[in-house]
């Protein structure tokens, strides 16, 4: 079954407790949007981490993608709020 | 010369001018980030995603090279704990072309504004500590260079 | 803070900035520019009009505190005779938000290029010395500020 | 009688060979413009520097004045090519 790497940042990872996990997808053609609601439904820190989709941002394979890309045989997504750099 | 720096440490500002100097393009602007100690802020916790930055930072001055007709740049962004008054970023840029040289060096830091990935956390005096929202300022400033 | 310097002798950037830097505005922008050894050039030699360089470059100085929020501000000019590599002129800007410290920036080194009662003779390597012209092009950016 | 010190720079000095001069004017209405037109009439380096104003600029006073501008009581008439700074 194919499988993600998902990484948080900032306030998504502290919610979360956690840096990195593995998730199952329920297929390749499963988008980022549809994967953070199944998070979400966790409840708990994911529900308070992902539950507003647009309070964050993606990265597939550490290029910026939108909520709405299929996921397919990326390694690592990473979840987390808009940047603050500079 | 292309420099990019992603580090816990502290800088020299003057050698990496004086680097850009050395070049003979007759002109170097720059640009440097310090923490401001307002509202009672103690400390700034930046946060970055190093497999990504190294790539984004890569990708944004290859952009500037290919948009200025530069002869030298130096990208260099502190993460981990920073207090009021040190150093964050730092953007220098050389060209025969002043017009150039300054350009690049604004836009190279609106885009490490909002393209780069580094999260801020504010640490204040009563111990409360904030993720800093981003500002859609920031957002339309990067958005600006894409017209 | 507002320094200006009209001055034979080389400068240290470092300490420029660093002073611009302790004021805690946040973003600290500078401009230096440096003599070209382009076309076998083996020396700038800067005249200037000392009663009215200080009083127009107080009034540049002036205009862009007004322009901009600015908390800082420095700009040092030299004079006499200048071998390639070696600085003419800084600007450094100090201010809360980066867009006006590199604006302010890029306006002072307009104004400095199109205002300021200097002259520039190249000196080349054949013996022969010529008055560098003023450029159009430095004219026309003048006066997009203006705008 | 009204008169004003000429100070000038760069070719216009290497041209008229000295830094600076004593000049009567005609009256203190009489402009930059009349006034170069007139030391041009001297000849020599005098008109090499000064006979087409097109090439000069004017600070009266250490103001950058227009050419049309009358002398009046200034104290000192600059007279120089553009400037070439920064």
């Amino acid at each position: 079954m194919a499988a993600v790497t998902l990484v948080y940042f900032a306030w998504v990872r502290e919610a979360i407790g956690r840096d990195e996990e593995r998730v199952d997808l329920v297929s390749p053609d499963e988008t980022i949007g549809e994967l953070v609601t199944r998070l979400a439904a966790r409840g708990g820190g994911y529900a308070e981490a992902l539950a507003d989709p647009d309070r964050l941002r993606a990265a597939l394979d550490q290029q910026f993608v939108g909520f709405d890309q299929a996921i397919g045989t990326a390694r690592e997504l990473a979840l987390f709020p808009p940047v603050t750099g500079g | 010369m292309k420099r990019i720096a992603i580090q816990t440490d502290d800088f020299d500002i003057s050698a990496e001018l004086a680097a850009l100097e050395a070049l003979g393009g007759g002109g170097v602007a720059s640009f440097t980030g310090i923490v401001r100690g307002e509202d009672g802020l103690v400390a700034l916790e930046l946060e970055h995603y190093p497999a990504m930055t190294q790539i984004q930072v890569e990708r944004i001055a290859q952009e500037a090279m290919a948009r200025w007709p530069l002869i030298g740049l130096s990208i260099i962004h502190r993460h981990g704990r920073l207090i009021p008054g040190e150093r964050i970023v730092f953007v220098g840029t050389a060209s025969r072309h002043r017009g150039a040289a300054l350009e690049s060096c604004a836009f190279l830091i609106d885009w490490l504004k909002s393209r780069a990935p580094f999260w801020k956390k504010a640490h204040y005096a009563d111990g409360a500590g904030n993720w800093v929202a981003s500002r859609a300022e920031d957002e339309a400033k990067a958005q600006d260079w894409d017209r």
